[in-house]
């Protein structure tokens, strides 16, 4: 892994991305609990551990830039401009915000796919029409190791690569799809090299430390946004948890990759903060304390909208009847 | 009013929307640089450039995401398969993420994208991949809208009305209405011409055209089959026997009320369609009809009946789908 | 004879055919490491190693192309797709390829391969990739037996069946059937249990099976719904309606002269199935039943119908496909 | 380009390599005069320049090997062992020989594919039954560089990779695809990087250089039968005519690539070997004349073979009727 370069971002940056990935854990973790206790079963696909990738990403978008996450840190999303902890709040918890992080496409948001790797393509329409209509916008698309695998994933690289277009593909590698370990579905560590296939800059980057992660964003989106056209980061992360919860892991070695907690993105950049000065034991109590009455507040404000009843709307989209 | 050729007054249709509105792009392979093929997008790189066509790697699916995520962006793109049958290639992005506009639980705005796509038919070196007529697969998704017209006319009409269209619909043209048509109880090559409007026109999607009125039964068709349907009646006429061709031109949205007025007139019903008939579009058509008007069905004169492809791959034998001969034979069978 | 839960008889099948045959081979997604999701395959690595069974990686076109190519080279494979849906990502090597088996211009001979696939439904967390019913679609196809089972019993003889059968076979399973039933009139979790007979048998494909016989109407219908179909049944019986239930279990080929039968006996018709409803499968069902009794339909107490899945994609809302209570409510509009 | 290592091959087999290249050379041509009489119009996809390329690998394969030529340099086929020129012409002349081409799965020949790319997975699958019926057979896999593009090429690799399988994948790169040149399709020259991607061993070679293209295929067709695992292979062309007969070519810049008759392989060979004193101007005529005569026979006798009427056949295979 090549050393990220060494200037640092601003004392600002460096906090907004320490509240941002402390309110995507604890803002996740929270609406687990909620929709835990209405279903009576714990389940969702959750990504702790693996949020420095989007946030740090996120930080270098604007409002107008096109943005995919991948579905298990799809929490994050509230990090990009445009969008607020209340949209993703909203969207978890089956409400209608104005932005529906889902389908907001003026804020870049265009729908992700039950099969994965399909919107790759999307994602490079949305590029190309960027080009088109010379918005200046950067689209960066995020999507998990395994879903890298599926065919799309290379069409949409032959494309951006042919039309140097302006997006950049990330591989949040966590070394595992569903319960197939990376062992049996590769016969490489660094997935980033795929980009050099299409003739791309690409760039492996360890993806739980948030400063590197963020100076590798960085310096792909100005690279991109300048006009450099596309490439692909392949960010190593560690699903921390099962797949989905409740599965019991049977595929997973007994203890295996135990010592990850140790790369947690969250005390792990915490800590870098502190030693750089720019965090306090105080700030850390203070933030804390912000963020959570921050999502408390917002789910009660989300929790008082009404469940939107879209169901007359949505029959009344077919062609020709039911 | 100037006689034109079929491919001439598709060209015109999508030179005259690209004119109209800025937005309306296209991609697809060779398109530029061998104009489609056929010849569908002659000129178009001249007349508009680089940015408003551009010439695709040989990579179907990407055609399927980028014209849905480019129509999300605010464009009105129109992503062209090289054979109708290649956009299977793309079954995922064309039936499940344009046919059914799902985008995780919520149903999205407006998708303003045309796809469009060219059957080869059972053609000299055609294989079903390159011959194979996909209506009847996606006529199966809940928000595509399927265009398959037979003539100069209707060709320039419906694909601009297509392209003007603010949900997703499908163009599948065949190929063989580029160079032949019927003339006079024969098909024959070239005569697929037509005086076409020079002042701008749209056709409606889902309203059918009797193409020729008739009193003995109806034949529902649509694409190419119009031809041979069209021969098939002139050819009857001489044996006094009158058949009325109905011109679906879309089938979805269906013109249920145009097929319902014909058989209720006619009193007999025979659906033809190139595609393979199991499972084929056919058996759509008869359900609308009974839904519509369920005493129509068990009036009929004589049972209703269906010609389609056999129920075999499209290789190079022209007797896989239905000719003026086999329609003409099963309609002196019914009457 | 022990009574079974339908996934054990699911299970069963393979594990039986494996032993029978060692060149019957399995690959797809977490097959090994999650038991297939449901636990379809569960043992299975444990008994025959991973030469036998194999997770791949997330390669939908591969399990296509690999279990056509294995088969050509001497295997019996079954591609196993995690979800139906994600079949569609494959749909050029399972529809066009393994479907049509036009290498080039000439069909080539057997090929021994099982594609297996499970429609979630309108789930929980479903949305119309995970959730819809594939079987209209690859009925399309010229060469696709299409298996659609119901019950334990069946389930076992049916995809023994298939993975014999020296051509393509999909089996589309219902994960419904794996957790509910169909009892004394109401859908019950863990009552799709069955006796099922401790020595070998097999279903042939192709024949369909009257799961309750009935004197006012026949419902033919398939796969989950026929659970439906028998509740509604038991329920329409106290309200004095008595509706024949035929369970087709295979839709490809497709037993006529059953549906036929049953017709002629009850004199009314209801076609039940959860896919889509435009160009669904129904369909072809009706224009068979036409094509073999051509005085059938017209003799009909009163118009024949189908009850099937909106036109709309498959989200979380049960109402979106037949439901017992639709089935009943329809039936008593015919009646 | 890695120079091929310097081993030559006997005496016997570059002179096999030789009457390969020029019966497939004259062969071809032959074949399309005969049709373009027959049909009145000259079509289909010719390819004389790169026949090196199938040529090359064919040599190095047994009977049982599984083998996909790209279709332009289908008629090259003949040279897999088991096939003989008999089959190639039959084939194209619209006979059933013993052994179609096209579909005789015993000798590794399992169809082609209308959509371009498919086929790739069908020859892994191939690869697949050969590691578990232990047959030590190896694949390869020929496609074009246009082809590469299509999204089931990823996936055969993903696999082929991960699961260590006994296939080659060559890409037939003429730097064509129909009209579309390499210009508007990649950021890359060399597609052999691809295979780094994978974690394949992967190489570029002049596929127009017969010798070259013998060892490099030797070397990779000698390392995966050891057991090595798949690779991939870049080997460069040029597509000396239309993409199809009568293609008026208005997308080909006027004169592009008149040098590359310079390159033609048959010329270059044979100079080749007359230098390495394998080769005289006699043995030029001498085989000139054996082949002509090999061809003109083997013609004769396909012509006199009845056309197969197997449309009955055909109908009879469908399934509840047609
Ligand atoms: C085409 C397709 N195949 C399979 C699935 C089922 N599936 C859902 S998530 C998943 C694993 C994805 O792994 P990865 O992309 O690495 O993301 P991660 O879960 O590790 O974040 C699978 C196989 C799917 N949704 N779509
Ligand atoms: C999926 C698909 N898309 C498009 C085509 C049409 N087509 C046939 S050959 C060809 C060009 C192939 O280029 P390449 O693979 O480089 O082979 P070459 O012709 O150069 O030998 C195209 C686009 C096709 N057959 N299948
Ligand atoms: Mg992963
Ligand atoms: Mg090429």
């Amino acid at each position: 892994m090549e050393a990220p370069s060494l200037e640092l971002p601003s004392k600002e940056v460096l906090l907004k991305l320490y509240r941002d990935l402390l309110t995507a854990r604890r803002g996740e973790a929270e609406i687990f609990a909620i929709q835990s206790k209405a279903t009576g079963r714990g389940s969702g696909h959750r990504g702790p551990g693996e949020e420095a990738i989007p946030i740090a990403i996120l930080n270098n978008l604007t409002e107008t830039d096109c943005f995919h996450p991948n579905f298990r840190t799809y929490f994050c999303h509230f990090a990009k401009p445009g969008f607020t902890l209340k949209d993703a709040i909203a969207q978890s918890l089956g409400r209608r915000s104005e932005h529906p992080l889902i389908f907001t496409p003026e804020l870049g948001a265009m729908g992700s796919s039950g099969t994965l790797g399909e919107a790759s393509v999307r994602y490079v329409g949305a590029a190309v029409a960027n080009v088109i209509q010379k918005t200046g916008d950067v689209t960066v698309f995020i999507q998990g190791d395994g879903a890298s695998n599926r065919a799309p994933t290379h069409e949409a690289m032959v494309v951006a690569a042919a039309w140097q277009l302006p997006i950049i593909f990330v591989i949040q590698n966590n070394k595992y799809g569903m319960g197939t370990s990376w062992r049996k579905s590769y016969n490489i560590e660094d997935l980033s090299v795929r980009g050099a296939g299409y003739g791309m800059p690409h760039e492996r980057v360890d993806g739980n430390d948030m400063l590197a992660m963020y100076l590798v964003a960085k310096k792909h989106i100005d690279r991109c946004r300048a006009g450099g056209g596309p490439s692909l980061i392949c960010a190593d992360t560690w699903r921390l948890r099962a797949h989905y919860e409740g599965d019991a892991q049977i595929y997973r070695p007994k203890g295996e990759g135990q010592d990850w907690q140790k790369y947690d993105p969250l005390p792990r950049y915490e800590k870098q903060l502190r030693e750089l000065g720019v965090l306090s034991q105080e700030d850390v109590g203070r933030l804390e304390a912000e963020v959570t009455e921050e999502i408390n507040t917002t789910i009660k404000e989300v929790e008082s909208m009404t469940v939107p009843s879209s169901f007359e709307d949505f029959t009344a989209s077919a062609i020709d009847g039911l | 009013m100037a006689e034109i050729r079929y491919i001439e007054a598709l060209n015109q249709a999508f030179r005259e929307e690209m004119r109209r509105d800025e937005k309306v792009v296209m991609w697809g392979e060779d398109i530029i640089s061998m104009n489609d093929v056929h010849g569908q997008t002659r000129d178009i790189y001249d007349e508009f450039g680089g940015d408003r066509i551009k010439d695709t790697p040989i990579c179907e699916q990407a055609i399927a995401g980028m014209t849905i995520g480019a129509a999300y962006r605010g464009l009105r793109p129109i992503g062209i398969y090289m054979n109708a049958g290649f956009s299977l290639c793309a079954f995922d992005g064309l039936f499940l993420k344009l046919g059914c506009k799902s985008v995780g639980r919520y149903v999205p705005g407006d998708i303003p994208a045309t796809i469009y796509g060219v059957i080869a038919g059972p053609i000299g070196d055609g294989d079903n991949d390159h011959g194979m007529s996909p209506e009847s697969l996606y006529a199966h998704a809940p928000y595509l809208k399927i265009v398959m017209p037979s003539t100069p006319y209707d060709v320039k009409g419906l694909v601009k009305s297509a392209i003007r269209d603010d949900n997703p619909v499908m163009v599948w043209d065949h190929a063989w209405n580029f160079y032949q048509g019927h003339k006079d109880g024969k098909i024959e090559r070239m005569a697929n011409v037509q005086e076409v409007p020079e002042e701008e026109y749209l056709i409606p999607l889902g309203k059918a055209d009797v193409k020729r009125e008739g009193t003995d039964i109806t034949i529902v068709t649509y694409s190419f089959q119009v031809h041979n349907a069209l021969a098939a009646a002139y050819n009857l006429a001489e044996e006094g026997i009158s058949a009325e061709v109905v011109d679906l031109r879309t089938i979805v949205p269906l013109d249920v009320d145009a097929i319902v007025d014909s058989v209720k007139k006619t009193g007999r019903l025979l659906i033809v369609h190139e595609a393979m008939k199991r499972a084929g579009f056919a058996g759509e058509i008869l359900f609308r009809i009974s839904e519509h008007s369920p005493d129509l069905i068990p009036s009929l004169k004589s049972p209703f009946r269906r010609l389609a492809g056999w129920n075999l791959p499209l290789v190079n034998r022209p007797e896989l789908v239905p000719t003026m001969g086999t329609i003409m034979s099963t309609v002196k069978e019914m009457v």
